[in-house]
């Protein structure tokens, strides 16, 4: 038996439902029908009355969450694609982000975001908004890149008291396998060593740990051993698993696929630089999407997003720093 | 209405004296509007006022002492001197504190009633109100029909002032009357003068029965002037003379207090004293209020999330 | 219609053969709403369709070419590789890209409206489409509203095909009929069997000559079913069959025929004559377009700004 | 004569208005009534039909604007506060932004956001929103620390064929005066290097510019030199600027308003570590406002963004580093 990323994140939503009666579901399309990548897929069946259909009202669905948290209960929205989340803006950042702080009264929600590019999907149906949320105070943002983590850091997701976005990536719902799940996981707020190396390290998250794992099997042909992190939430960011392994290889190389300015691998290269200053041997890189909104057309896409082909060119030029 | 009246009075006199940071947004001439629905509210309800609702929360049971800490910036009140003015209250007491941005408590207070009907609660009402430039905020129409297409209790209250700030009502919607809007979310609407106060707690009590008894959202629209402006910093120049001068100008304060006094149920010497009673509740809060230390930011606790473990301790590196 | 259908019967056939890549959605059973749409709009006019309006495309003078260039992704078309399917345009000629986002054309097209009334233009009519789903939205409320405060000449059409992807009506809205909207916004409204291209046109017809002489906007409610999923994935099996055997699940482009055919104003080898010249002219286009060369991603041009000496260039570092 | 900031921005929209027929304005009450900080008084009187009261849809208001922007005119919309814009948040980024990608159209139209703290605002009338604006590719966005530069960009901004967030600073509306207007400026895109120095630069924007420079004027009194750079626009970024200033001093400080997470301080350091890491003599650091929404109390607000104070501290630790 094998589990895919989306079946664990559907395993997860059925456990957290089993688990704990504070639990629903709310969002489009989400009942009966599964929703629109089937994430939830038989939960309406299984717990009635507590995976609900929403009309398409993304801000109306995020205070609905809001105001159910506020009673203790620990709802589950999901947006169709991450991108709509911009609709729901306020009520994410303004209003869940802000209610702990405010009132002394947590939140509790989960918004689940289906992430980042796909063939095909252009514009509007492929963005990557870690940054946005990261950058209000008040949200925790989850950007799980195995099918062990989706699982695990989802369950961590509903069971903490604050606002969380689990940021799902589209493109490893269905080709993400492992053989089984997880039953026990590291916490969220820790990053993970994926791959050991003495020659740099690459930070990274999301699908990009993919890219970043296979251009270091292209760069270990080649002798070269990169370290590859995989920072698994990017609020908080774990920059204590950063700095030891800068320490241990000098280099840093930080690959994202959102847009470049400004976001995790800004981030990242900012808090290594000023605290990890003499850990470098060479200035820290980073490799980002490009600055335009995301193509439609395959070749236009898989040139607009790092690869694992231009995450080792990047890699290499580094080695040569 | 009179405690609300005078407190507000007491906050505008302090803000002019240059004691209150920030704004101060007043509720004089909406009273009657606003008490009409707070004191028709119970324990175990829930309730989002606006800005203009000091009559409404103390009606609901917000004390004078949480609305003077909260404008005086106190560490010992709700929002402990993180928010202020009218962005108070107490969740776990039903008193939403409202984020600035109008129309986005609507479906708040929805996703509290649906938790409560969760949870098997009964006859439970959700309150919220809005002014009629508010009505034009997307967060309205997502939530007012969310509350229609799950059949909650939630009661609507638009305030028509007939403006949103300063512009007038023909440059914020077109349709005849706000009301119209009712049958497009299929919820029950009633209109009602909302300088009648007898008028104001039939018409709102009512939609309030309807909500508690499960006759699912009610839209109401109660038509009243602020005699004020939008905040304290405002004259309200813009206000048309001649509605001022209509009936709808007329102060609700004094339209109550004549008719206690016609119906005979009051005399001046009464209501002199009951006057005198509340301005001496309400200076003494102040007092205490003022009493009270400042906020210190170095034994602040600066964290923005509730799970200790999570916050982010890297986030300024310098500071 | 007919062209639409076969155009997109085609595209939905390329689709099962993995040659487009990302979604495929179409307006099969809601051509003749479109069509009634696209035909009355005329040079100078502005148009934003929804997902499901080939139909009002091509009548609009959307070139099949356009479409096909779209949805194969070449870089000849009017997206240039960069956007697909559905989200094209060419806003100088009054077509406007669709974002995705349900609603956010509206004041788009208000925009514009405004504009042509700004530089003097006369008797401009701005349309846009929608279907049930979206009028939950907080922008449709935004974009209507403003349209009515403005009085712009704006038709709104919401093709109502009871469901919103897998979302039956019942969890999208609470009213009676969609129609029930228009008082609330106070513009004009109007309800029509999407499923009789006559009475479509007649009704929608109407709807723009009223806009354009001057009516204000124009709420038009087309009831239809769609008679496909909600993209070509989608095998829509929670459409209730009580639905598709009613009226409304006539397929309108059977319904056009038989009528042609009843009144005697074509005959049945006419019909098969256009029908084979229409999937003529969609073949060719097809083929066309399938010998365009795919886009170069080392030559593309990435300038997201249109002040060249504004780009970022340091924007990615390492790329 | 003295001319305010505020007063700076109002004349910047007359001019506009006057100059070329093409633009408008809208916004909410910025009619008769002039406007919440009245940047817009009197402009509907001087140019009738132009100056445009919209009802409250922030949304709406923003593809309105995008919309006349396509026929070729010049709109100017008003948030109340830049922390509106959150309900604007999708058509900014999605409508606006890609509105010249996707169409090779331009989008010609400028939203200003009254952005930044003011003592008793609390959080939802304070924020500074360049972060997430900057993120999106697309939009340019400026913001102007002098009265000069609210002049000139801003009329810039108008100039400009794409869409323009004009990040305002509140807290300069009435206090910060000038002589007279300027009649030429730095181009939009450059940097400026508003005080000379050897030891130390300090790369900053908005309102924080008067901060930096109060606290390099404190420093001076200890003997430091401290260089200060004020941005203008953050994008685009003018990193030859900011690389040069450091290429003399060696030393690198970021002061921004805004939350820490990501943001123009990230972003300035991470360029300068990895293009200009050989220019720096020490560790480069930065100074943001606390990881919380903004308080209302006037001690605590004070203590939540940089000063004066605590620019010089932290650019007294780093001249020790
Ligand atoms: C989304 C949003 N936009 C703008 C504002 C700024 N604002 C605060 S109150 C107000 C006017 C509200 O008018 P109305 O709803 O009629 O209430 P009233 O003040 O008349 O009681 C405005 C524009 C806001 N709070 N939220
Ligand atoms: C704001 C927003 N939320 C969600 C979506 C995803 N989505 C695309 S089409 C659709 C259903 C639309 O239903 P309806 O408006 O009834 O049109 P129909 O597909 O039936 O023609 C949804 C939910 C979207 N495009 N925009
Ligand atoms: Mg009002
Ligand atoms: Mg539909």
């Amino acid at each position: 038996m094998s589990i895919t990323y989306l079946e664990a994140i559907r395993e997860a939503q059925a456990k957290a439902l089993r688990d704990d009666p504070r639990v629903f579901i709310y969002g489009e399309d989400v009942g009966k029908f599964g929703g629109a990548f089937k994430a939830t897929k038989n939960l309406q069946e299984q717990f009635p009355g507590r995976v609900i259909d929403a009309p398409i009202s993304e801000d109306a669905i995020t205070g609905f969450a809001v105001g159910s948290a506020i009673e203790g209960m620990r709802p589950i929205i999901e947006m169709q694609f991450a991108d709509f989340s911009t609709v729901a803006f306020n009520q994410i950042v303004n209003q869940a982000a802000t209610l702990y702080w405010r009132t002394n009264v947590s939140c509790p929600l989960v918004v689940r975001l289906p992430c980042g590019g796909t063939s095909g999907s252009g514009p509007f149906h492929s963005q990557s908004l870690e940054t946005i949320y990261s950058h209000y105070p008040g949200l925790v943002v989850m950007t799980p890149a195995t099918v062990e983590d989706a699982y695990s850091m989802l369950l961590e997701a509903v069971a903490i008291d604050d606002p969380v976005v689990f940021c799902e990536h589209k493109l490893l719902y269905y080709h993400l396998k492992a053989e089984k799940l997880p039953t026990e996981a590291l916490p969220v707020g820790k990053a993970r060593l994926v791959r050991e190396g003495r020659d740099m390290t690459v930070v990274t998250y999301s699908a990009m740990v993919h890219e970043s794992l296979a251009a270091a099997e292209e760069l270990a042909s080649d002798g070269w051993e990169i370290e590859v992190v995989d920072l698994r939430s990017v609020k908080p960011l774990d920059t204590d698993t950063v700095m030891a392994s800068v320490a241990r290889t000098g280099r840093l190389l930080c690959v994202g696929e959102a847009w470049p300015w400004g976001g995790v691998t800004a981030e990242v290269i900012a808090r290594v630089s000023a605290e990890g200053w003499g850990l470098l041997d060479a200035p820290p890189q980073r490799l980002n999407a490009k600055d335009t909104p995301i193509p439609y057309h395959p070749n236009l896409w898989a040139a607009h997003r790092p690869t694992a082909r231009s995450v080792a060119d990047a890699a290499r030029r580094l080695l040569r720093m | 209405m009179l405690l609300s009246r005078v407190l507000e009075e007491k906050l505008a006199s302090l803000y002019r004296a240059g004691k209150i940071h920030g704004g101060v947004f007043v509720g004089r001439g909406q009273e009657a509007v606003s008490v009409s629905l707070g004191i028709q509210l119970r324990k175990g309800d829930v309730f989002a006022p606006s800005i203009r609702d000091m009559a409404g929360r103390l009606a609901f049971g917000e004390s004078v002492l949480d609305a003077v800490r909260t404008y005086l910036g106190s560490p010992l009140g709700p929002m402990r001197s993180r928010d202020g003015n009218v962005h108070r209250g107490r969740p776990q007491e039903g008193l939403l504190p409202m984020i600035s941005h109008l129309g986005s408590m609507i479906s708040v207070v929805n996703g509290v009633l649906f938790a409560r009907r969760m949870s098997g609660a009964k006859e439970v009402v959700g309150a919220t109100c809005l002014g009629d430039g508010g009505t034009s905020t997307g967060a309205f129409h997502e939530g007012l029909n969310q509350a229609a297409v799950e059949k909650l209790p939630l009661v609507m209250l638009v305030a028509n002032n007939f403006y949103a700030y300063s512009t007038s009502n023909d440059r914020q919607f077109a349709c005849r009357s706000l009301l119209d809007k009712a049958i497009g979310y299929g919820v029950q609407g009633v209109e009602v003068d909302g300088t009648n106060i007898i008028a104001c707690l039939e018409t709102i009590g009512g939609a309030v029965q309807r909500a508690r008894s499960g006759g699912g959202p009610q839209l109401v629209i109660a038509n009243v002037l602020r005699l004020c402006g939008h905040g304290e910093h405002d004259d309200a120049s813009y206000i048309d003379p001649k509605l001022k001068n209509s009936p709808l100008g007329r102060d609700c304060l004094k339209v109550s207090e004549e008719m206690l006094l016609r119906e005979g149920w009051v005399n001046e010497a009464q209501l002199a004293e009951w006057r005198a009673e509340v301005v001496q509740q309400v200076e003494s809060a102040v007092a205490t209020v003022q009493r009270e230390p400042a906020p210190d930011p170095y034994q602040h606790d600066w964290t923005a999330v509730s799970s200790r473990h999570l916050q982010e301790l890297h986030a300024d590196t310098s500071a």
